[in-house]
């Protein structure tokens, strides 16, 4: 079953499949978060089609998309800042209607990110840049998405940190999750993925397995030339 | 003498820290390349030098002379010029007035020199001439808002260059071009520096740092972790993991 | 004698949290400075007199004041603001200032230039703090403010609802990703800072006992100061800085004596107080 | 001849005229929203007003005293508003100009609630000069601010407000010092509002707190915007117009300022560029049809 297919910009097309863990890889300013940004509808593509689960949601709303069950962690986490670590997750569950169904993913959220829990009642803005990271990745699950979108989790996190995240993503993908990541840390990306994309200057210059893409040495000469 | 002396240059933002005990030299003539991933403080270092922040340590030296502290329109007026990452030029003006705007600089420090007409004959042909040699030569009356992304870029290097820079910083002037495009740019920033105009360049597309610079500086989290030739740069297994990851989980 | 000027200045502080409060919540969503906000206000005035008329019960009066200012506050974010969101600061600005011109003399005409009646003779007790004595009016002006504080209070911090007010004042692209409705949002906001203003309106109408066309003229103004005090779009700001204006005023004019009108107090207040804190007293950037 | 009413209304636009242009090189060149600009009308009002009553100045003197004054408050003043940037810039000067009309309200030294009378029309040749005469005076200085105005814009400090106005950081960058330039397009607004409030004060003979109002400053901003921000010509037509419609809509006389509001407020929601801006309806058709008329020019 196919997820999505889009064609960006510059005509970028890929999908995403049930249970599937796909990532797109690149250095900076490739484009990569234009790309998250316009599955979640914060972007207008100027043309292209984004499908989901088979129904064309190009012209939709954000709003709309995340009652759908897309969610976005978003570059930068954007943690909403005067709300507490609980609120910035009961956002997360605004598209659930059932009061149980939201205590038992905050207890999801807590027993899989135990720091959250421990702050639950300080505000978004004094947690650590790391545990920033984790609200918005529990944030973004909280609310039982379809499609979870991942937009540069490593950024500004320290290695250790990094691993930690990458932990999570792939514990979440061995639960069933569907997920798409954005990365700018091919090994690691390549490393949880199945199947990955690399983009170039606003094209996708290469694709495969992630097995395949980690053996690439062309991989590496996206990054860095030569 | 370097150009340019930094050092133990730190910054920090509501306790992050955005640049750690950074020191850099860049030399009279070259074109030096700040590489690193996103987020590891190339920009911040663009803005420390040239005054829109104030460094919490450290010393800038231009020309033997500390300017760290000093505002951005002093630090211009001494010989430092920048485009910037996100192009920034005056929307409405037109594209000869951008380029004017900057080309005023001598005028600006007083009130008396300030009030004599802008658009003389000669100071809109050595404009129109800055236009022409960063490749635009027509439509100079158009407003720049209009521009493609491209030109913009194009116009942003006019404007830096109308400030007679010794010292040019460009924070990633391919971002966002197509291949051809960043070939174009590519030569242009070759010629400036052939007409001797030292150059620091921010830049993603790897080809166009590799292509150009002789030499290389790579941040990462705010700090510098390598310096040197791009061969060399390539190869280094800290830049490597800083770029691609660590392959482990 | 102070403790009776405290007890004005509490009343007077009372009636600017309810007006400022709607401004506050416009300005946290949309970055617009709603002046027609007082034409808002001096229509809940003019609607709960002409209720009061109708029906000979304040407490309908009062509601029929916040309905109809609820409704005018959903169609002026509709028609007039959100066109224009995406212009200069200074056109909605104007705008605003249009709408409230033509408002003030729309009362004018229909109502007539004097000031009318509003004589709601409400049955409420006075009530006695220590020294501290409040009048019948003000302990009610006092009372319908802190239970539409706490009513918005509890709205804010208690339910899902309010969660997404919150997030969308601070965040609204990211807030739209989790599934609200952030323009909806935004019109519930003006919906419920309008029917304050509502309120704000007919109470005062009945504390002072007249309602005229440029009631809203001193208010429109001050409490743009107030709020700019505050921290232009901080809730608790806003209400702290309403309080401590009503009290200056009273205080400092009651009882120092000084030679300055009251109503440019508030702004003296607001220009010292930005000199130091760039963005109001609980402002950030 | 025009009779004594045309006189006075002319005098009266004239004056508007003045305080618009000066508004527009502090809001429409420099990019800096005044809501007080009245505040500096008061106080070259004032300054001339006293110079005239009780320093026994002539006209000429406390004409020119008062721009120098109102420029040099309006520098000081500028010092606040540099703190403040946008919707916060707007309620500061707000505040100022509540709070300058506020002063002249209260202290005595300014004649309080009472205003000041008794100050004659300027004298030239030893008599008093007639309505005409001070027609003559008004169309004087604005030919006078319009050439500064012109100066101004072709010189390096119209090009420097352009810049800040469109983009201060990037301004700082071309060398451009934002804080000098901003507080001198305060100081020459500021002055040329201080002229025209001497004119206001020697041609009404007698001035009250509240013509120096925020209400006067919002009437000097609707030109403004009315005719077109940061043009030369918006402002004139603006002031024009606006200052032309309460005698026109004499006999809508009931309703006039009703329609003052919904037409800002509808001018604001369908030509936002003012009637004669850049992007404004009248000027796209007046450069579609010179294009007709010349084309291939580009």
């Amino acid at each position: 079953m196919t997820y999505g297919e889009f064609a960006a910009v510059r005509g970028v097309s890929f999908d995403v499949h049930d249970g599937d863990l796909v990532t797109i890889i690149g250095a900076n300013g490739a484009g990569k978060s234009t790309i998250l940004r316009s599955v979640m509808g914060l972007l207008r593509p100027r043309a292209g089609k984004i499908l989901f689960r088979g129904e064309d949601i190009t012209a939709e709303p954000g709003y709309l998309r995340a009652r759908r069950g897309i969610s976005l962690v978003p570059e930068g986490r954007r943690i909403l800042p005067d709300l507490t670590v609980e609120e910035n997750l009961r956002l997360g569950t605004y598209v659930l209607q059932d009061a149980g169904e939201v205590a038992a993913e905050l207890e999801r959220a807590y027993s899989l990110f135990p720091q959250l829990r421990a702050r639950a009642r300080q505000r978004g803005k004094t947690l650590s840049g790391g545990e920033q990271q984790m609200l918005a990745i529990a944030r973004a699950l909280v609310g039982r998405p379809r499609l979870l979108l991942l937009d540069e989790v490593s950024l500004g996190l320290m290695p250790t940190l990094v691993e930690q995240t990458f932990q999570t993503i792939k514990e979440l993908y061995r639960q069933g999750a569907t997920i798409l990541l954005v990365e700018q840390n091919a090994r690691m990306a390549l490393s949880v993925a199945t199947r990955g994309y690399v983009l170039e200057t606003g094209t996708i210059t290469l694709s495969g397995t992630a097995a395949e893409l980690a053996a690439d040495p062309k991989v590496k000469r996206a990054y860095l030339g030569g | 003498m370097a150009l340019l002396e930094i050092e133990h240059l730190t910054k920090e933002f509501d306790g992050v820290t955005a640049l750690q005990d950074v020191n850099l030299q860049v030399r009279e003539g070259e074109i030096l390349g700040v590489i690193g991933p996103n987020g590891a403080g190339k920009t911040t270092l663009f803005n420390c030098i040239t005054g829109m922040f104030s460094p919490d340590r450290g010393t800038i030296r231009f020309r033997g002379e500390p300017i760290q502290g000093r505002r951005p329109h002093e630090i211009a007026r001494r010989g430092i010029a920048r485009t910037f990452q996100i192009v920034r030029p005056f929307p409405a003006l037109s594209l000869t007035d951008n380029v004017l705007v900057a080309y005023g600089h001598r005028y600006y420090p007083r009130l008396g020199a300030s009030t004599t007409a802008s658009r003389t004959q000669a100071s809109l042909q050595a404009c129109h001439r800055l236009l022409d040699r960063v490749g635009m030569a027509a439509g100079h009356e158009r407003a720049a808002g209009t521009l493609p992304l491209g030109f913009k870029k194009r116009l942003e290097i006019a404007r830096a260059l109308a400030l007679n820079p010794s010292l040019l910083l460009l924070d990633e002037p391919s971002g966002g071009l197509r291949h051809e495009e960043s070939q174009e740019l590519l030569e242009l920033i070759r010629r400036l520096n052939q007409e001797g105009i030292t150059i620091v360049l921010i830049e993603h597309n790897m080809p166009i740092v590799m292509g150009v610079c002789r030499r290389l500086v790579v941040l990462d989290h705010g700090i510098q972790i390598a310096e040197g030739d791009p061969a060399a740069i390539q190869r280094n297994p800290q830049v490597i993991e800083a770029y691609l990851g660590k392959a482990s989980v | 004698m102070i403790w009776q000027q405290i007890a004005n200045g509490i009343a007077t502080g009372a009636v600017y949290a309810l007006t400022t409060l709607g401004l506050t919540m416009v300005y946290g969503v949309l970055r617009v400075l709603h002046v027609a906000h007082a034409g808002v206000y001096a229509l809940g005035a003019y609607v709960g007199l002409w209720a009061f008329r109708a029906t000979g019960s304040f407490w309908l009066s009062l509601v029929a004041a916040m309905a109809a200012c609820a409704l005018a506050g959903l169609l002026i974010e509709r028609f007039l603001y959100a066109p224009l969101l995406h212009l200069p600061r200074i056109i909605p600005l104007i705008a605003s200032i249009g709408l409230f011109i033509a408002m003030e003399e729309a009362f004018r005409i229909v109502a007539g230039p004097y000031a009318l009646a509003y004589d709601a003779e409400v049955r409420f007790g006075s009530l006695a703090l220590g020294p501290l004595r409040l009048t019948g009016p003000q302990t009610l002006i006092l009372t319908v403010t802190l239970v539409l504080l706490g009513l918005l209070w509890l709205l804010l911090s208690r339910s899902k609802v309010g969660l997404a007010m919150r997030a969308t004042a601070m965040d609204a692209e990211i807030t739209s990703s989790f599934g609200v409705n952030t323009r909806a949002i935004i019109a519930l906001n003006f919906l419920i800072g309008s029917a304050m203003a509502g309120a704000a309106g007919a109470l005062i109408g009945v504390y002072d006992n007249q309602v005229w066309p440029t009631m809203g003229s001193v208010p429109a103004y001050k409490c743009l100061a107030i709020v700019v005090l505050g921290g232009l779009g901080n809730i608790p700001g806003s209400v702290l800085a309403s309080f401590l204006i009503g009290l200056a005023e009273t205080l400092l004019i009651g009882i120092v004596a000084i030679p300055f009108p009251r109503d440019a107090l508030a702004f003296v207040a607001m220009i010292l107080v930005l000199m130091f804190r760039p963005y109001g007293l609980l402002g950030k950037g | 001849m025009l009779s004594g009413y045309v006189v006075t209304v002319l005098i009266t636009i004239g004056i508007y005229v003045i305080l618009a242009l000066s508004l527009n090189m502090i809001t429409g060149y420099a990019g800096q929203i005044s809501l007080g600009h009245a505040a500096f009308m008061g106080i070259g009002a004032y300054t001339s007003a006293l110079l005239y009553t009780r320093a026994e100045f002539s006209f000429w003197p406390a004409f020119f005293v008062a721009g120098l004054v109102a420029g040099a408050v309006g520098a000081v003043l500028a010092i606040p508003c540099l703190r403040v940037r946008e919707d916060f810039l707007a309620i500061t000067t707000m505040g100022i100009n509540f709070v300058v009309e506020a002063t002249f309200l209260y202290v005595p030294f300014f004649g309080a609630g009472m205003g000041i009378g008794g100050i004659n029309p300027p004298r030239l040749f030893g008599s008093e000069i007639s309505k005409p005469g001070f027609l003559l005076l008004v169309t004087g200085v604005i030919a006078a601010v319009i050439a500064v105005d012109r100066w101004l814009i072709r010189s390096w400090i119209g090009l420097a407000w352009a810049a800040i106005r469109e983009d201060e950081e990037a301004a700082g960058a071309m060398g451009i010092d934002v804080v000098r330039f901003k507080v001198l397009a305060f100081t020459l607004g500021s002055a040329g509002a201080g002229l025209a409030g001497s004119l206001y004060a020697h041609f009404l003979t007698f001035i009250m707190p509240v013509n120096f109002g925020f209400g006067q400053s919002i009437v000097i901003l609707s030109m403004v915007v009315f005719g077109g921000i940061g043009t030369l010509r918006g402002p004139i037509v603006g002031a024009i117009v606006l200052g032309a419609l309460p005698e026109i809509s004499r006999p809508a006389m009931e309703y006039r300022t009703l329609l003052y509001g919904i037409l800002l407020l509808m001018l604001m929601r369908y030509q936002p560029d003012g009637i004669l801006g850049e992007r404004s309806l009248l000027v796209r058709g007046w450069h579609a049809l010179r294009q007709q008329a010349a084309p291939m020019k580009n």
